[in-house]
């Protein structure tokens, strides 16, 4: 799973010299159990599981603000994706349910938001 | 186009633009064009041919004829171009000497593919867009033009004339090919089939030079193999391990500067196909060093007089490919 | 000089939600003397960058209308930002990645196989290197004089940086120029590129509120009186995730009204 | 045919117990060329090497094969023994027999077999050796050194201080370079003006030294030894033999508005200025992008205020040519610009200021007078962060992939004097490691933190969002696993810094070569570390690599060391095994030059005879003798084989390959 | 032929003078053993090994040729071996290319301290060229068999 995760994202944890820049700039901060920086972390060191089971791959807005800073182009955000793809592309791993989906919206939403839900959250 | 470049060598001449016109005469043979220096009308008018059969790069002739005084034109065509601005670039030739005429190319025929088309005393072969006309003691054949291409330019790399002062015809592109996939094939043959696959060719050899002297690489005052100084000096060969010990220092020595115009295979009397030791040399620069086309340019370093700090090993060649 | 045709990606939300941006757009364009050319058959860019290498099918979309626009030897503009980010890295991976190359076009079945050659565009990126912004202040009838406005620049058309090669990530002056051609007075605030919480909206309407209170605030207190973006989802939050915010406009809209030809729009 | 002598040494037991020399000299004495042959207990001894002279005389011997220890050992040695015999030295070839033979086999017969067989390939290189003679090149008895920071001041001072002249030549308008605008130095914290402005003085008065102010390399040739070298004195528009210095045009100078360099922009000063109160020369200059009259002829204040009559609107760069024996390059550093890194709001904010900067609003001498004020409103700023390592270890394409070493120390060194000198402020410390080696270096990063109250944090700041009057800044605390968000009143940064911009045209006029950063590259990273590759280039300073103030000037001491060494002598003797191209072959294409590591190859048109009496220019290599160091990478990169290299020619490896494969 | 226990490989290693001919002079001074069928001959550095000097060794006998040279980044003129590496990369891959035992020819970068390296190095070169046996390869590649 890890060889897989490190291949779909294209990132090399081994790069990570642990400066805490991506978790500096992270705007999800907050709403992460894990932070950007042990996303990388945990790659690295084999705790995919309990990535995979984290909330805080939903939360990360794929703003690219800690690949955009990180110093060593480790690119902490491609990780989250390439871990959320793993996990919905599991049996029943979709995060987001389309019958969940109507009770979200309303008038202005721009449709943009939504396929990406699903794209992001959903096989 | 024919026309075109006999008109534009007259011109040249008579306009006094240049005072010799390096260019294709006539051999034995109407297929046997050779190289040659015109220095009036009339022996253009009696001798000057560019066809189909013009396949000899004349970009060699520039070294000497750029130190002849007054003003020499030359033809080139697209791949040979490369090998003018190799040279260019490697101070062969004084540049404003010279007047370049580039010519687009369709490619060049091969007369032994047309004679392996069942073609028998052949007497002329008249070029008709994409066909051939093939006049025959036997009568006329009609072959596709591009089934008689000379290997080179049936994977040709580039229609692009990279350096000129004037054009004839369309300028083209650098393209993909397929110019590798011999050279990948025997890779990926064992070595006791590569081995017996090259003892089978070389054994051929019979050292007439003919592929040094048309390189356009192989421009050297003086060669190794001529001279005593060396310590490699041999006309004829001693012993018979000196064949590849010829064939394989003359690529070395043109590795990085062969710009792959395939003139050592085309000339060789013995159909030994010697591009294949140069295209191995440019397919591991290209693979392993990042792509370099000689004569592309006249900035970018050549491969061998260049290196980055974390260059592959030599231990890559008992990698790569696993166990052959 | 012969009038620029550039083909033309509007996307799926200007089509509904974000149309002021697609129909403002398309009338400064005519004002400014280019054309956009609206691809025949375009699909939905898919809104999100493919999640991992090896995701194939999300990408044909975007080749597809690379591809269409390369049949007509066009640039391709794009106005939302979304989609501009979608189509240019899926550009860049055909150009640089073998693997997805081949699969995309083993796929697609094009007549040529596409490699990459179409040039994508942001709209802005029109005004800036093809127009130029001192053209168009010289076109400018009604300049926005005395308006105070911020730039939303959002993530989408900055990062990544290298890939997008839009403008400086983190010192973006594009929109800044574009307010200061027509006329208007830009207003440079640190947030400007900060994420506005755009996918979280669904979820979790909390979140996306902190992140766009903290734009907001930032942007008033350096003297913003407006904001301007080119992104529909940015476009949403700042105006319906904040608790006292600024107006929010698209940046076509202003453009329009300085070129005069708002009033143009039925 | 040679006469070859050949003398195996037993050298005792060491290489008689496992190869029987006996038989080795017999064998030996077969070869063709070889007129005598014999052996001996220790040929090393006084007894051996008069046995060698004798014989060289005896049978008339042109070539001597000594077989005994690794050339390595002793071969000085028995050239000279040679020598002295009337032979020339590199007529004498050594076979290894017993590092790489005696020594490492234990059967006798295997161990004599072998001997046999280096012996051979030694005799067979010696019928191809010639008499090779070291060339002798004058030396000119002066230096020139390339920026006069403390760096070129302390190579300077040394060199002068041997005896010899140098020149210094600076860009500014003053020598001192950046430790002119540092405030107090670590780990001490005295004050940089203290310890340089003395050294500057010295400089100038210095009779053996010579300062061109405001000047630039313009052109060099030449080589060790023997450089000629271009120096451009640039307009600065007042005459230096006249200005007394005395600063009046600088305050009547109407043109207020110029930003200062040497304060970093934070404050102005006149189109007229000398940099600042220690200025040496102390002369002025006028900056012809500013002054009025430069510009619009309209003005000439300085000129009629001036009673020295100094004032010269009318000056033109000037050429100067001067011979130099050795170059030393102590062009410096530069902190990066930081337009890529705008997440720390450098360009948004005037508070947020590099660390270059906030040492001139800490220095007595800076735009607020040593009190540490905001640069926006003036106010005291009670919260302050420091962001280490801002370009520093960067792999992005945004910075630099290295370690700028002296930010750590520096940051602890601004961090302790803010907290010293204004207690109330809070002061943080954003770290990815703190790295301090150095004498006393960790133990005062130390006192920072426990005597001093520093808030230092493991991790980064991501981003500075200037509100408010306020920098509010984001953070990340890895230990603690949390962000942080601090309103500070200020924030510094510790730029990285880069090799000054004018060090990569400089390399190229003196064929340095220089590495992917910029910083020049040293002849050996361990055993030579203050000389570039190319013979009598030295390197002082950060144009080598990042260095902080103490090895700046060991480095610089050194130079000057290796200088005076080569100064000392009246002639260099060249390495004779240089490579030499056969005119005859050489095609002029430019490959041995690309290769060649020093520079030594150059290329000229030489006139030819043709056929038929004509004459033929062709370009033809040229190697430098002085300078080639016999590598050999040409002899390789030359297709036609026209380049050998004498000593190991082609045909003496070939024959000893032969002598080994027979 | 085949390989017996007679045979005897005749091995040249050129090793450059300042870092791998005293690295091969320190495995002497350690008394670190190799075959006797290794002789070193010293050039200055790797960069002055030309190719003709590695087929003009197999044209004379040699069974396996070795080059040794100071580790990248610490030639000691700067650069040579970064040349060498190259040279003898595409060298080695032509070699292969025409059939030549992969085995015959290596590089190794050896220090001057590396006296032991210097001795695994040759006691491994010259077992695996004893396995390939005799070199006839290079030497018969013109002859076709009858």
């Amino acid at each position: 799973m890890i060889d897989f995760v490190k291949r779909i994202s294209g990132v090399n944890p081994r790069k990570c010299m642990k400066c805490g820049k991506c978790t500096a700039s992270c705007p999800a901060f907050d709403e992460m159990e894990y932070h950007p920086h042990q996303f990388v972390d945990m790659v690295e060191n084999g705790r995919i599981d309990e990535l995979m089971n984290s909330k805080g791959i939903y939360t990360c807005l794929s703003c690219f603000a800690c690949v955009e800073r990180c110093p060593r182009n480790v690119e902490p955000a491609k990780v989250i994706e390439a871990v959320r793809t793993a996990v919905i592309r599991k049996q029943d791993g979709n995060h987001l349910k389309p019958d969940a989906i109507p009770a979200l919206l309303d008038e202005e939403l721009p449709q943009q938001a939504i396929t990406s839900a699903f794209r992001k959250y959903r096989k | 186009m024919q026309q075109r470049v006999k008109e534009k060598a007259l011109e040249l001449l008579r306009n006094g633009t240049v005072d010799r016109v390096i260019g294709w005469k006539t051999g034995e043979f109407f297929y046997d064009l050779t190289p040659a220096v015109f220095e009036t009308a009339e022996e253009i008018e009696k001798d000057f041919v560019f066809s189909g059969f013009s396949g000899a790069n004349l970009s060699k002739y520039a070294i000497a004829q750029s130190r002849a005084a007054g003003k020499t034109a030359i033809f080139l065509k697209p791949c040979d171009s490369y090998s003018f601005q190799q040279l260019l670039k490697e101070h062969r030739i004084l540049r404003e000497n010279i007047y370049i005429v580039g010519i687009a190319c369709e490619g060049m025929l091969d007369m032994e593919k047309i004679r392996a088309a069942g073609c028998e005393g052949v007497v002329s072969v008249k070029e008709n867009g994409e066909e051939l006309i093939v006049e025959t003691l036997y009568g006329d054949r009609t072959l596709s033009r591009k089934d008689c291409l000379l290997e080179r330019c049936a994977v040709c790399k580039s229609k692009k004339v990279v350096i000129f002062d004037e054009m004839l015809g369309e300028q083209g592109d650098e393209q993909e090919t397929a110019r590798f996939d011999r050279v990948a094939e025997l890779e990926a043959m064992t070595p006791e089939e590569r081995f017996a696959f090259w003892r089978g060719e070389l054994s051929r050899c019979i050292r007439c030079n003919a592929c040094r002297n048309v390189c356009p690489a192989c421009s050297c005052e003086k060669c190794v193999f001529d001279n005593d100084k060396s310590g490699v000096r041999n006309k004829a060969a001693a012993d018979p391990f000196e064949e590849n010990l010829f064939h394989i220092i003359r690529a070395f020595h043109v590795a990085g500067r062969c710009t792959d115009c395939g003139e050592c295979s085309r000339v060789c009397p013995q159909n030994i196909p010697l591009h294949l030791l140069n295209r191995k040399f440019i397919k591991d620069i290209n693979e392993l060093y990042g792509t370099y086309q000689a004569g592309a340019d006249m900035e970018t370093k050549s491969p061998l007089t260049d290196f980055t700090t974390d260059d592959c090993e030599p231990s890559i060649v008992h990698e790569r490919g696993g166990v052959k | 000089m012969a009038k620029l045709t550039y083909s033309y990606f509007p996307g799926c939300t200007l089509k509904t939600k974000g149309k002021d941006l697609d129909k403002y757009g398309r009338l400064a364009a005519q004002a400014l003397d280019f054309e956009l050319e609206e691809l025949a058959d375009w699909q939905c860019c898919g809104a999100v960058y493919p999640m991992a290498k090896d995701e194939i099918a999300t990408r044909l979309s975007s080749v597809r209308a690379l591809a269409s626009a390369k049949a007509q030897s066009r640039e391709l503009v794009t106005l939302c930002s979304a989609c501009h980010h979608v189509i240019k890295r899926v550009n860049l991976d055909v150009q640089n990645d073998d693997e997805i190359c081949q699969k995309v076009n083993r796929y697609l079945k094009l007549d040529t196989p596409y490699a990459g050659e179409t040039n994508v565009l942001h709209y802005l990126e029109v005004l800036r290197d093809r127009v130029g912004f001192d053209n168009l202040k010289a076109k400018v009838v009604r300049p926005l004089t005395g308006m105070k406005i911020g730039a939303y620049y959002g993530c989408l058309l900055l990062r990544p940086g290298k890939e997008m090669g839009f403008d400086n990530p983190e010192n973006p002056t594009i929109i800044e120029d574009f307010i200061r051609a027509i006329g208007a007075e830009p207003v440079i605030y640190a947030r400007r590129n900060e994420c506005c919480g755009g996918y979280c909206t669904l979820e979790n309407k909390a979140y996306a509120q902190k992140q766009v209170d903290a734009i907001m605030d930032n942007a008033k207190a350096q003297g913003a009186e407006m904001l301007v973006t080119a992104c529909p989802l940015c476009m949403y939050n700042l105006k319906n995730n904040a608790a006292d915010g600024l107006e929010v406009k698209y940046f076509t809209e202003l453009l329009a009204e300085a070129l005069g030809v708002k009033e143009n729009a039925e | 045919m040679q006469r070859i002598g050949v003398f195996v040494c037993w050298c005792g037991s060491n290489i008689a117990a496992t190869v029987d020399v006996e038989k080795v000299s017999q064998v030996l004495a077969q070869e063709p060329g070889v007129v005598f042959s014999t052996n001996y207990q220790y040929m090393c001894s006084q007894a051996g090497q008069e046995m060698i002279q004798e014989s060289i005389h005896k049978y008339n011997l042109t070539g001597v094969v000594i077989c005994s220890c690794s050339p390595r050992m002793h071969e000085a040695t028995f050239r000279k023994t040679c020598e002295k015999a009337g032979l020339n030295g590199h007529m004498v070839e050594i076979a290894n027999i017993r590092e790489q033979c005696s020594w490492i086999h234990k059967d006798k017969d295997v161990g004599t077999e072998k001997a046999v067989v280096l012996g051979r390939a030694a005799i067979a290189k010696v019928h191809l050796n010639a008499p090779l003679t070291a060339g002798q090149s004058p030396v000119k008895k002066r230096a020139l050194v390339i920026g006069g920071g403390i760096a070129g001041i302390q190579t300077a001072l040394d060199i002068a201080d041997a005896g010899f002249d140098v020149d210094i030549v600076e860009k500014q308008p003053t020598i001192g370079g950046k430790m002119t605008q540092i405030d107090k130095t670590f780990p001490t914290l005295d004050c940089a003006a203290c310890i340089l402005t003395p050294k500057m003085v010295d400089a100038a008065q210095n009779e053996k030294i010579h300062i061109y102010s405001y000047a630039e390399v313009e052109s060099v040739k030449g080589f060790v030894g023997n450089f000629n070298v271009t120096i451009k004195k640039k307009a600065r528009y007042v005459d230096e033999t006249k200005c007394t210095g005395c600063g009046l045009c600088t305050e009547k100078c109407p043109q207020k508005k110029v930003p200062n360099a040497f304060n970093l922009g934070l404050d102005n000063r006149r189109a007229i200025y000398i940099p600042f109160a220690q200025a040496v020369p102390k002369v002025a200059t006028i900056d012809a992008d500013y002054c009025t009259m430069l510009k619009s002829g309209k003005c000439g204040v300085c000129s009629k205020v001036c009673t020295a009559g100094a004032i010269d609107y009318k000056q033109k760069d000037e050429l100067i040519e001067q011979e130099y024996g050795a170059i030393v390059v102590a062009t410096g550093f530069n902190p990066i610009k930081l337009d890529k890194y705008d997440e720390f709001a450098y360009s948004q904010s005037p508070d947020v200021v590099t660390s270059l900067e906030f040492e001139r609003l800490m220095n007595a001498a800076g735009p607020t007078g040593g009190t540490l004020l905001r640069p926006s409103d003036g106010t005291h700023p009670h919260t302050i962060v420091f962001v280490q390592c801002v370009g520093s270890r960067c792999d992005d394409g945004r910075g630099k992939s290295y370690c700028s070493k002296i930010c750590c120390m520096y940051t602890a060194k601004h961090a302790m004097l803010c907290r010293e000198k204004y207690p109330d402020t809070d002061v943080y410390v954003f770290y990815i490691d703190v790295r301090t080696p150095g004498k006393n270096f960790d133990e005062f990063y130390r006192r920072a933190v426990e005597e001093y109250g520093v808030h230092y944090v493991k991790g980064m700041v991501g981003k500075v969002v200037p509100q408010d009057g306020k920098l509010k800044v984001q953070a990340s605390d890895l230990l603690g696993d949390r962000q942080l968000h601090i309103d500070a009143d200020m924030v510094v940064l510790a730029a990285a810094i880069e090799p000054d911009e004018t060090a990569r045209p400089l390399a190229t006029k003196l064929t340095a070569s220089m590495d992917t950063n910029d910083f020049f590259t040293e002849a050996h990273p361990k055993l030579r570390p203050v000389e570039s590759p190319t013979a009598g280039i030295f390197l002082s300073g950060a144009c080598q690599g990042p260095k902080d103030i103490p090895e700046t000037v060991a480095q610089a001491s050194a130079a000057a060391a290796k200088v005076i060494g080569l100064l000392c002598k009246d002639s260099l003797t060249c390495n004779p095994c240089t490579a030499q191209p056969d005119e005859l072959m050489c095609n002029g294409c430019s490959s041995c030059e690309k290769v060649c590591p020093y520079g030594a190859i150059t290329y000229a048109d030489k006139e030819f005879r043709g056929p038929n009496r004509t004459t033929l220019i062709r370009r033809m290599a040229q190697v430098n003798p002085a300078v080639c160091q016999g590598c050999g990478a040409c002899t390789v990169a030359c297709p036609s084989g026209a380049m050998d290299l004498k000593g190991f020619s082609n045909k003496q490896i070939m024959a000893e390959v032969d002598a080994i494969c027979r | 032929m085949s390989v017996n226990e007679q045979f005897q490989p005749t091995i040249v290693a050129f090793c450059c003078n300042w870092c791998s001919y005293a690295g091969a002079d320190l495995s002497g001074t350690n008394r670190l053993q190799y075959p006797a069928n290794v002789k070193i001959i010293r050039i200055p550095c790797s960069c002055r090994l030309n190719p003709m000097f590695i087929l003009r060794a197999f044209q004379r006998g040699a069974d396996g040729v070795i080059l040794c040279g100071c580790h990248p980044g610490d030639c000691h003129y700067t650069t040579g071996n970064y040349y060498a590496r190259r040279r003898m990369t595409l060298l080695f891959s032509m070699l292969d290319f025409m059939g030549i035992e992969r085995g015959r020819t290596r590089v190794e970068w050896v220090s001057a301290a590396e006296g032991a390296k210097f001795a695994a190095t040759m006691n491994e070169f010259v077992e695996t060229i004893t396995k390939l046996g005799p070199n006839r390869r290079l030497e018969d590649l013109r002859c076709s068999k009858e």
